[in-house]
């Protein structure tokens, strides 16, 4: 007998959707920071999972590496550096009225939200601009001695389509990282007239 | 005569605000402020003979075009008519008496003084002459800041508040009509005050009208002001410097009726005719009211503040009135205003220099001290009371008169304002000067001297000039009267209605709306023009005396 | 119906929207500052899968490439937040937000 | 296959040349010494003016029109954006360095990083793509938190950058959110192929759903930068916390740029149908934006809060003009909005010097001693409350002709409403005038002698003759 | 003669101008120099223009325009005059008596400060008076009505420094006013129903308003109202009497002769109207009536001198608007001129008494002064006889026409006449009583006024001679045509201003043509009056001069007597029905209603707004957690909005 890959596929889904969701609701829910960070990690991880349900291998990738990988030990450096302690709701919860509004205001979204999405499932029939069908789509560069040179492959694809069609908005992120650098460099730098 | 004539006199204050700032002493400032005023006032003169009396059109019209875009044009265009022109030449020369009187009223920052006094003249004057809506609102406003300057820096213990009030309270009314301004020039596509009395009125839905009317009647009717809006005028009376109560009081209280003859009722004639019973009603209450008030205050200067409540009912009522005699009682009751109540602001002011209380209880029995200053004080409160033969006579006279005509409860009870009047004024003159001397302190008072006498003199000759030969200045109105009345009959109606044809199919010929200047054709019988909307209290006329000998005559006069 | 990978888009979607609100949720709820930055990181994360699912449905490789950026924007915004917690924090020795009102009303 | 050729560049000029600016400058700084920034203060400024004249230059050169395969599109609108930006980023470098050395903020970096954050909000308003956009708006709010968290040892600037941060974040996400949605909906990212299901209700009828979610989240991300009600809750906050010439620069350059993101999105409609229901939404938006900004203001005494509500409620204003399919007017009005701020808030930075809170109480009586700062003040307070003959009044008349010229509901709705609130407004405004001219006792500012600043002067005084008699000779 | 008419007008206006110009420099002798002969010139230009019109067959009045004042449309009124008979007789009163007193208070102010001031305000009375007999046009008669009660204001309150003296000038000039708007009122009417205010236009209106019979009522009560004000009849009279606080020549002159008669002129000049009304006339009979008698009670028990000439002066005047009522003009008019010889001379022997006294005008402090002032008491004398209507003195034969006139008058007459009678027989009385207290009886004068007591200088005694004069021979311009034939100078001179009026009544059949009495009749009135009068006289003489009695200090007066004392306490009526509520609402207004309501809601919205503000404020936490909770609401209403409400 054979599995319809599909279903295997559902299975999978399910699978990493229900870990997204606990680690993340662990993460918004526990009082340690840290552990925040760590199951904050794990959510990414299934993040990445899906991704490669939906076969985008790149992204994938790019979610273990930068976010699980770079951001997270960031964070996590930031939290151990500044030794937090545990954080108590109090505060907050003190105030019922406010209470009960923030849980109806995240109902309410997450009704209009789910509502929102389901309400149509009918995707655009667009006529695919210079991607191929699924399951895997590919790039037009153009024509190469008479020939069409075709990227091929989700990375391929993904990378010509950075460098040719979102060059602009690709410097751009670049000079925004650089911003950013001088910006923590700037915020975060020890004030030596000051420490002295 | 130049043709920029009015700019010319209009910024001619400017040259005071450059050259003031860099004075060093007070003295040469006031002498600069009051040669400025007295130039301006000097040059403004020569208009009312240059003044073509049997035109009813703007004249001396000084047009440049300024703001000219495919969707907005505004022009700089200012020109002055009869009643314009009066109240242009009244200004000019209370600002001349009022700097003069500030000489040594004011006794700290001086500079700032004189320069926001030219500024406000500037302003002033520009709403006196502006032809254009957009200008005559940006000269509304222009007058309010150095106005509340006045009050809130110059003034009296409670200062700061009163100069607020009268700030928002203006500004309240006004943002309303530039609301008015912009939908009446985006409907009628001109800000020209000429082309929209003429305009076709079918542009404009009932509902429509109803706002516009009310938003320019309201900022006019506060700054009248007209009961229940009057509460900002004692405030801003009493704690105001002389030069500001007299202005104030002088001239520019007569911005709003003023308002009232340039816009409310020409543009929007029917709505004016429909709801004049109400505007009239209200002036009855502010004449009533007004008196009744001003008869129990303590304070000098506000119960006077509260006697032009009263006086300027008498305006509007004649202003609504629609007669003739009405209208024309009530343009010249502008002007007697403006001299009576100045003089006797004047009067307040220079007592209290010497005294520095306006509480009347302080006084009582001067006479006998400061005779010169008595007779003047007796003789402007006369002709606040309206005794024949002074100015206040000729206005309040033709105003019940035209008020009987349309309306005999109303005129009966505005009649009785006239001894409420006789009353206060008397009392107020009884507690201030008779009877024994009773405040020791008084018996040192100085009179008044040259320099004050001086400023006196000229405003008592007006108020019997204005008093026993009326016509001198009678004549000048006249064509704005004509315009008011045809822009409010129901012939203006019908020709503005859009129709072509009247029932009987034969085309109406546009006798009074074809331009502004036909609007002052010669009037006919208030019955022709009003109509259905002259009230159920209406006395009619003996059938016989429809035309009398008198009319004929007075028809050959204004052709 | 229309289905990446045998599983409908909605389904993705639905994952997404819940992965925001819970994102929400926790800028709502949380006082510190480093975890309220950690749920704005979470919805981040649910705007990238929507942005794939839509790259996907509509064989456009576009959203892959803006959820590639986005990851940039993040990491830039974490380094710069984390600087500033990390200057807050030493001057005042926590990160709590309630804890800084000096401005208000 | 698309290979970007040189009117591309040419398009994009004046950011490039910003962005090489502030590279070089990055470089450069380490090799001089000084504490003394006076050159590095004429390289930006003279950078900026280059920037400037590219502006006007792109306008004919390359010339109107789209760029980058519809990433760029220049057109008057844009071209005058761009110059406001341009302008009040040159003033304010101009106004900073009294403040900047009263906070001891001695690092060289503070002037790429205005740089860049112009770049940021030239690609906000000139992109057709919204991923360019939202890149554009990033960067522009990275470079503000920075701007905003530069006096790193006091508590409250950083306060003010932490809560912009973390709002910043949490609305961009909206945004984010918003824009996938509309990519979800249409299958591009570029503006008007993004917005075409809104109204073009023949292609995708059901699936529009996307579309107008994704435009509601859309909203929701701008409204934020834009401080409109009920997003508006950060910006008395941050804009007290933040050095006051970094507030005034906030208060118009990248408000001005949020603005202009709103408009284009407005102008990509074909037709303004002024009864689609998110005019009527944008419309309530406003008239709540306007009503709140003022009566929140009421009851302020530091004068920078109540600039701050005062900015909400203008927000408001020309929100409704946007609605009412106004452009040039609202262009106009924010170039006047960006030159009563820049004085306003340099007269502040004046009279704070460094130290304590400009209040009501502490200006009384300020005619006496500095009676230039107050009539300063005077003008442009009373410029705010769009009293003639002020600039603030042209604009705001402008503005509202153009709203009035149409006869549906809403635009009468809003003219009531705007003219109301300005009569609300004018009490607190007029607050100003009372305790510095009516006041006997004097104040802490006028007690003390400042000494007198160069730049604040000079960008003050810039803008308070700009306020006074522009508007005799220019009109949108 | 009559082309100098205008001069009459303007010398008393001049002299009051250069007197009041230099009113501090000038020397007295110059001023009154200047205001007598201000008034002394016009008398003899009336004179001789009386002549050069010829009155008796005379019949178009002669009218001269000045110059042009109100031109409004239809609306014209000029400063033009009209010279008829009425207005030639009025002149001749004022001119000729008001010369007299003027001559009388260069004596009687001698020394007084403000002397000049004196003759300022004098002449300027004249003026005004001049104004309201001879102008054209209701207006005009306006100006000269209001001109007058100012006059009188500023004399009564002469000695502005005493407290009673400033509030009796604001007392008459308000109580005037009320009457004035009533006046004006009837202006108004007049004018929108004519369609002109000029007498001539108004007897040639007069035919075409037969439609308005009932309206006409109307507008003569509204000139009434005026008339009642200005004449001082119930119920404005209160101020006449306290008018006395002003000096006795202006007392004499305004409160006597001339002012208060305007009222009087008035109804004659408007006769047109007047003689068409149906009820009105009877109204305005009663008036009169009831005034006379009411008033001559109130003198019954008054011990003021002054005071008791007041109100015999009110009830005097009751007598002509009696006569006018009963549409008798020639009646009402010549009693006019008698009462202005004998009041006047009995006022400025008042006057000369209280001179001599050392302003003392208490009765109770005087008596036999007979002894000490002869021409005085002489003078007095014949007043006094002349009003109690014995005679051959004036006063009988004017009130006696009067109340055949009235008895033989339509519906009421029998009544009015009753009630005339009562007062003559009070009249008399109480005059008497007055004489006896005063020249009779034994001295109650203190010594030190008595030390020099003596006979007032020629400036006073002559013109109480020549109006004693009048006083005693006036009467017989006209007399009934019982006694010795009869003459009708009088009516004969009026003919022509009353006769038009009388066609047009009549031929609306509203006739106020006395049905014609039998001689025998006649005589018994005439007998009646006559003896009423006698036993008035006789009963005062039994109880003054007899008794000796002397009225009592004032708070010994009882029952009746303390009644009439204090006036009925009219005053005090008033007082608390009228002034003190009026001044109770303006309080109201003032503090209530202002300042509370009208201001205080203004205030409120204000309060309202910052108050509003505190409270919103309190949202902006300044909580990260809180903001975002506002986006996440703002989002929720966006989203929500645009995804069920579609594009």
């Amino acid at each position: 007998m054979d599995i319809d890959l599909n279903q295997v596929s559902f299975i999978f889904f399910l699978v990493f959707a229900g870990i997204v969701v606990g680690a993340s609701l662990a993460v918004i829910l526990h009082k340690n920071p840290v552990v925040s960070a760590a199951s904050l990690v794990l959510a990414f991880f299934g993040l990445a999972g899906v991704y490669a349900i939906m076969n985008a291998i790149f992204i994938a990738t790019m979610q273990v590496l930068v976010y699980a990988g770079a951001i997270m030990v960031l964070v996590i450096f930031v939290v151990m550096l500044l030794s937090l302690r545990e954080e108590t709701h109090l505060e907050i919860w003190k105030n019922p009225l406010k209470q009960a509004m923030i849980v109806l205001f995240v109902l309410v979204f997450l009704g209009i939200i789910i509502s929102a999405v389901n309400y149509s499932s009918d995707i655009p029939k667009l006529p695919p601009q210079n991607g191929t069908s699924q399951p895997d789509y590919a790039y037009n560069l153009g024509q190469k001695e008479g020939l069409p040179l075709v990227a091929k492959g989700n990375t391929a694809t993904v990378g010509a389509a950075t460098f040719l069609e979102y060059l602009l908005p690709f410097e751009l992120v670049s000079v925004l990282l650089l911003a950013a650098v001088i910006g923590a460099v700037v915020i975060a730098k020890r004030d030596k007239l000051r420490n002295l | 005569m130049p043709e920029s004539i009015l700019s010319i006199i209009i910024f001619s204050p400017i040259v005071g605000v450059i050259i003031i700032p860099f004075l060093k002493e007070d003295t040469q400032v006031k002498w600069i402020s009051l040669l400025v005023t007295f130039f301006t006032f000097i040059i403004s003169v020569p208009l009312l003979f240059a003044f073509n009396v049997n035109s009813s059109e703007l004249q001396f019209i000084h047009r440049v075009d300024w703001i000219l875009k495919e969707n907005l044009m505004i022009d700089y265009y200012l020109g002055l008519d009869g009643v314009a022109l009066l109240l242009f030449v009244l200004t000019s020369f209370l600002f001349f008496l009022s700097s003069a009187a500030s000489w040594t009223y004011i006794s700290k920052r001086i500079k700032e003084f004189h320069i926001s006094l030219l500024l406000l003249e500037i302003g002033v004057l520009g709403v006196f002459a502006a032809a254009n809506l957009v200008l005559f609102y940006v000269f509304w406003e222009l007058m309010l800041i150095p106005m509340a300057l006045l009050i809130g820096v110059w003034g009296g213990e409670r200062r700061v508040y009163a100069a607020v009030k009268f700030f928002i309270y203006t500004m309240a009314g006004s943002v309303l009509m530039l609301a008015a301004i912009l939908i009446l020039y985006f409907k009628a596509n001109t800000v020209n005050i000429e082309q929209i009395s003429t305009l076709d009125l079918t542009m404009f839905s009932k509902e429509l009208q109803l706002f516009l009317f009310f938003a320019f009647a309201l900022s006019f009717a506060i700054k009248i002001p007209v009961f229940p809006l009057h509460t900002w005028l004692p405030d801003a009376h009493t704690e105001a410097p002389t030069a500001g109560s007299v202005i104030l009081a002088g001239v520019l209280l007569k911005m709003g009726t003023y308002g009232f003859i340039r816009f409310c009722i020409p543009f929007f004639p029917v709505i004016s005719l429909e709801y004049k019973e109400v505007l009239m009603i209200l002036s009855v209450i502010g004449i009533i009211y007004g008196a009744l008030v001003a008869m129990v205050q303590s304070d000098a200067k506000k119960l006077i503040a509260y006697s032009s409540v009263s006086h300027l009912g008498f305006c509007t009522l004649g202003l609504l009135t629609f007669t003739q005699e009405g209208v024309m009682g009530g343009m010249i009751q502008m002007i007697n205003h403006g001299v009576s109540t100045g003089m006797l602001f004047l009067l307040i002011g220079m007592i209290y220099e010497r005294t520095h209380t306006r509480a009347i209880v302080d006084y009582g029995g001067i006479a006998k001290v400061v005779p010169t200053f008595s007779i003047f004080f007796v003789i402007a409160m006369l002709s606040s009371v309206g005794l024949p033969g002074t100015n206040g006579f000729v206005g309040e006279f033709l105003v019940l008169l035209g008020t009987l005509k349309v309306n005999v409860v109303l005129g009966i009870i505005a009649g009785t304002g006239v001894i409420w009047a006789a009353g206060y004024l008397l009392y107020l003159t009884k507690r201030l000067l008779f009877g024994e001397l009773t405040n020791k302190e008084n018996e040192l008072l100085s009179d008044l001297n040259t320099r004050e006498s001086a400023i006196l003199v000229p405003l008592v000759v007006l108020i019997f000039w204005l008093g026993i030969y009326p016509k001198t200045f009678m004549k000048y109105l006249e064509p704005s009267v004509r315009v008011y009345l045809n822009s409010a009959s129901l012939q203006a109606i019908e020709e503005r209605s859009g129709k072509k044809y009247d029932p009987e199919g034969k085309p109406i010929a546009r006798n009074y709306t074809r331009s502004y200047k036909s609007l002052g054709a010669s009037v006919s019988s208030i019955e022709n023009r009003l109509g259905p909307y002259l009230g159920q209290y209406a006395i009619v006329n003996l059938k016989k005396h429809d035309h009398t000998p008198q009319k004929e005559k007075q028809e050959e006069r204004e052709n | 119906m229309n289905l990446i990978s045998g599983i409908p888009v909605p389904y993705y979607l639905s994952l997404a929207g819940i992965m925001f609100t819970i994102g929400m949720f926790g800028v709502l709820l949380r006082r510190n500052a480093v975890v309220i930055f950690m749920s704005v990181e979470l919805m981040l994360n649910a705007v990238n899968l929507v942005f794939i699912t839509f790259s996907k449905s509509t064989a456009q490789v576009g959203g892959e490439v803006i959820v590639f950026f986005v990851m940039a924007i993040a990491a830039a915004e974490a380094a710069i937040g984390l600087a500033i917690v990390i200057a807050i924090h030493r001057q005042k020795k926590t990160v709590h937000v309630d804890e800084m009102n000096l401005l208000k009303w | 296959m698309f290979t970007p050729e040189w009117k591309d560049f040419l398009a994009i000029m004046p950011s490039l040349i910003l962005v090489t600016g502030g590279l070089i400058f990055l470089v450069a700084q380490f090799f001089l010494h000084s504490n003394d920034h006076r050159i590095l203060r004429f390289i930006t400024g003279f950078l900026l003016i280059l920037a400037l004249y590219y502006t006007v230059e792109s306008s004919t050169n390359p010339g109107h029109g789209t760029y980058f395969s519809g990433q760029i599109r220049l057109s008057s609108i844009t071209m005058w954006l761009n110059i406001i930006y341009i302008v009040t980023a040159l003033l304010t470098v101009i106004a900073s360095p009294r403040i900047l050395s009263q906070h001891e903020i001695t690092f060289p970096e503070f002037y790429p990083l205005i740089l860049f954050a112009v770049t940021g909000m030239f690609y906000m308003t000139t992109s057709l793509d919204l991923v360019v956009i939202f890149v554009g708006l990033e960067l522009l709010s990275i470079s503000l938190y920075v701007l905003i968290g530069m006096a790193k040892n006091e508590m409250s600037s950083l306060e003010a950058t932490l809560k912009y941060f973390l709002l910043g974040a949490f609305s961009s996400g909206f945004m984010l959110m918003g824009i996938a949605f509309l990519y979800g909906g249409s299958g591009t990212t570029n503006l008007e192929g993004a917005l075409k299901p809104l109204y073009d209700l023949s292609l995708y009828t059901e699936t529009s759903v996307y579309t107008r979610i994704g435009f509601g989240f859309l909203l929701v991300g701008i409204g934020f930068k834009i401080a409109l009600f009920p997003f508006h809750s950060w910006t008395p906050d941050v804009y007290e916390g933040a050095l006051t010439t970094m507030t005034g620069f906030m208060a118009s350059g990248p408000k001005a740029a949020a603005m202009g993101l709103l408009l284009v999105l407005f102008t990509t409609f074909p037709v303004i149908d002024t009864n689609s229901s998110w005019t009527y939404l944008l419309g309530t938006i406003s008239i709540l934006s306007m009503t709140f900004g003022n009566i929140l203001a009421i009851q302020q005494d530091n004068l920078k809060r109540v600039l701050a509500y005062s900015s909400i409620s203008h927000a408001g204003y020309v929100t409704a003009g946007i609605v009412c399919g106004a452009t040039n007017e609202v262009i106009y009005y924010l170039l006047m909005y960006a030159f009563m701020n820049i004085a306003g808030f340099s007269i502040i930075a004046y009279l704070e010097n460094g130290k304590h809170i400009v209040t009501y109480d502490s200006l009384k009586a300020l005619v006496l001693k500095k009676p230039y700062t107050a009539f300063g003040l005077l003008v442009i307070f009373f410029s705010l409350a769009g009293i003639p003959p002020l600039g603030g009044f042209w604009s705001k008349i402008f503005l509202f002709q153009k709203i009035a010229e149409s006869e549906n509901p809403l635009n009468r709705i809003l003219l009531i409403a705007g003219m109301l609130n300005s009569a609300i407004a004018i009490y607190y405004y007029l607050r100003v005038t009372v305790s510095a001219f009516m006041a006997e006792e004097k104040g802490e500012s006028t007690i003390e002698s400042i000494p007198m600043s160069y730049g604040l002067t000079f960008s003050s005084t810039v803008s308070v003759l700009f306020v006074l008699f522009v508007w005799i000779f220019y009109q949108p | 003669m009559l082309e100098l008419f205008p001069l009459i007008i303007l010398l008393p206006l001049l002299g009051a101008f250069i007197n009041g110009l230099f009113y501090r420099k000038m020397p007295n002798l110059v001023a009154a120099w200047i205001g007598n002969l201000a008034v002394a010139i016009p008398f003899f230009i009336t004179l001789g223009s009386l002549f050069a019109y010829h009155p008796m067959e005379n019949t178009v009045p002669h009218l001269f325009t000045l110059f042009e004042w109100i031109h409004v449309g239809n609306f014209q009124v000029d400063f033009a005059y009209q010279v008829d008979q009425l207005s030639l007789y009025m002149t001749l009163i004022i001119t000729g008596i008001g010369s007299l007193i003027h001559l009388y208070s260069v004596g009687y102010m001698h020394g007084e400060e403000g002397f000049n001031r004196f003759f300022v305000y004098l002449n300027l009375f004249i003026f005004s008076m001049l104004n309201l007999v001879l102008g054209d046009n209701l207006v005009l008669m306006f100006l000269g009505w209001e001109g007058v009660g100012l006059c009188s204001y500023l004399l009564i309150g002469f000695d502005y420094h005493k407290d009673s003296a400033a509030n009796a000038g604001m007392k008459a000039f308000i109580t005037n006013r009320i009457g004035d708007v009533g006046f004006a009122v009837g202006i108004f009417l007049t004018y929108w129903y004519v369609g002109s205010v000029r007498y001539v236009d108004l007897i040639n209106a007069l035919p075409y308003a037969l439609p308005y019979k009932e309206i006409i009522n109307w507008v003569a009560l509204a000139f009434f109202i005026g008339a009642i004000g200005k004449s001082a009849q119930i119920p404005l009279y209160v101020w006449l009497p306290d008018a006395m606080a002003g000096p006795t020549p202006v007392s004499a002159l305004i409160h006597a002769a001339t002012m208060v008669t305007a009222g009087v002129f008035m109804i004659a000049r408007l006769n047109p109207i007047f003689y068409a009304t149906t009820w009105a006339s009877d109204y305005i009979a009663i008036t009169g009536a009831v005034t006379a008698l009411f008033a001559a009670t109130i003198g019954l028990q008054q011990t003021d001198i002054k005071k008791v000439l007041a109100y015999s002066t009110v009830s005097q005047l009751g007598y002509m608007f009696l006569a006018m009522g009963v549409g008798a003009y020639t009646a009402g008019m010549f009693h006019l001129m008698t009462h202005a010889f004998f009041k006047a001379l009995m006022f400025l022997g008042s006057g000369s008494v209280i001179h001599a006294m050392h302003h003392e005008q208490d009765m109770r402090n005087m008596g036999n002064l007979k002894n000490y002032m002869k021409i005085t008491w002489i003078t007095f004398m014949i007043g006094t006889l002349a009003i109690a209507g014995i005679p051959p003195f004036s006063g009988f034969f004017s009130k006696d026409l009067i109340l055949e006139k009235a008895y033989s008058h339509h519906g009421i007459g029998p009544i009015l006449w009753g009630i005339g009678i009562a007062g003559a027989f009070t009249t008399a009385f109480y005059m008497f009583r007055l004489v006896f207290l005063t020249f009779y009886g034994e001295e109650r004068i203190d010594v030190h006024v008595k030390k020099h007591l003596h006979e007032s200088p020629w400036q006073i005694t002559v013109p109480l001679v020549l109006l004693a004069v009048g006083a005693a021979f006036a009467g017989f311009l006209q007399v009934p045509h019982i006694l010795g034939g009869g003459v009708h100078i009088l009516e004969d001179f009026f003919k022509p201003v009353f006769e038009q009026s009388l066609k047009v009544a009549d031929s609306w059949g509203i006739t106020k043509e006395p049905h014609v009495i039998s001689e025998s009749t006649e005589w018994i009135l005439l007998l009646i009056s006559v003896g009423v009068a006698g036993l008035g006289i006789f009963l005062s003489y039994n109880i003054f001069q007899v008794k000796k009695t002397v009225p009592p200090k004032d708070e010994e007066f009882q029952g009746m007597a303390k009644v009439l004392y204090n006036k009925y306490y009219v005053d005090e009526i008033y007082d608390s029905t009228i002034i003190q509520p009026v001044m109770q609402i303006s309080d109201a207004l003032a503090e209530d209603v202002d300042q509370k309501i009208i201001d205080g809601s203004v205030l409120g919205i204000g309060r309202f707004f910052s108050g509003l503000s505190s409270y919103l404020r309190k949202l902006q936490t300044g909580i990260v957690g809180d903001y975002a909770l506002y986006i996440v609401l703002g989002a929720i209403v966006v989203v929500f909005f645009l995804f069920y409400k579609g594009a």
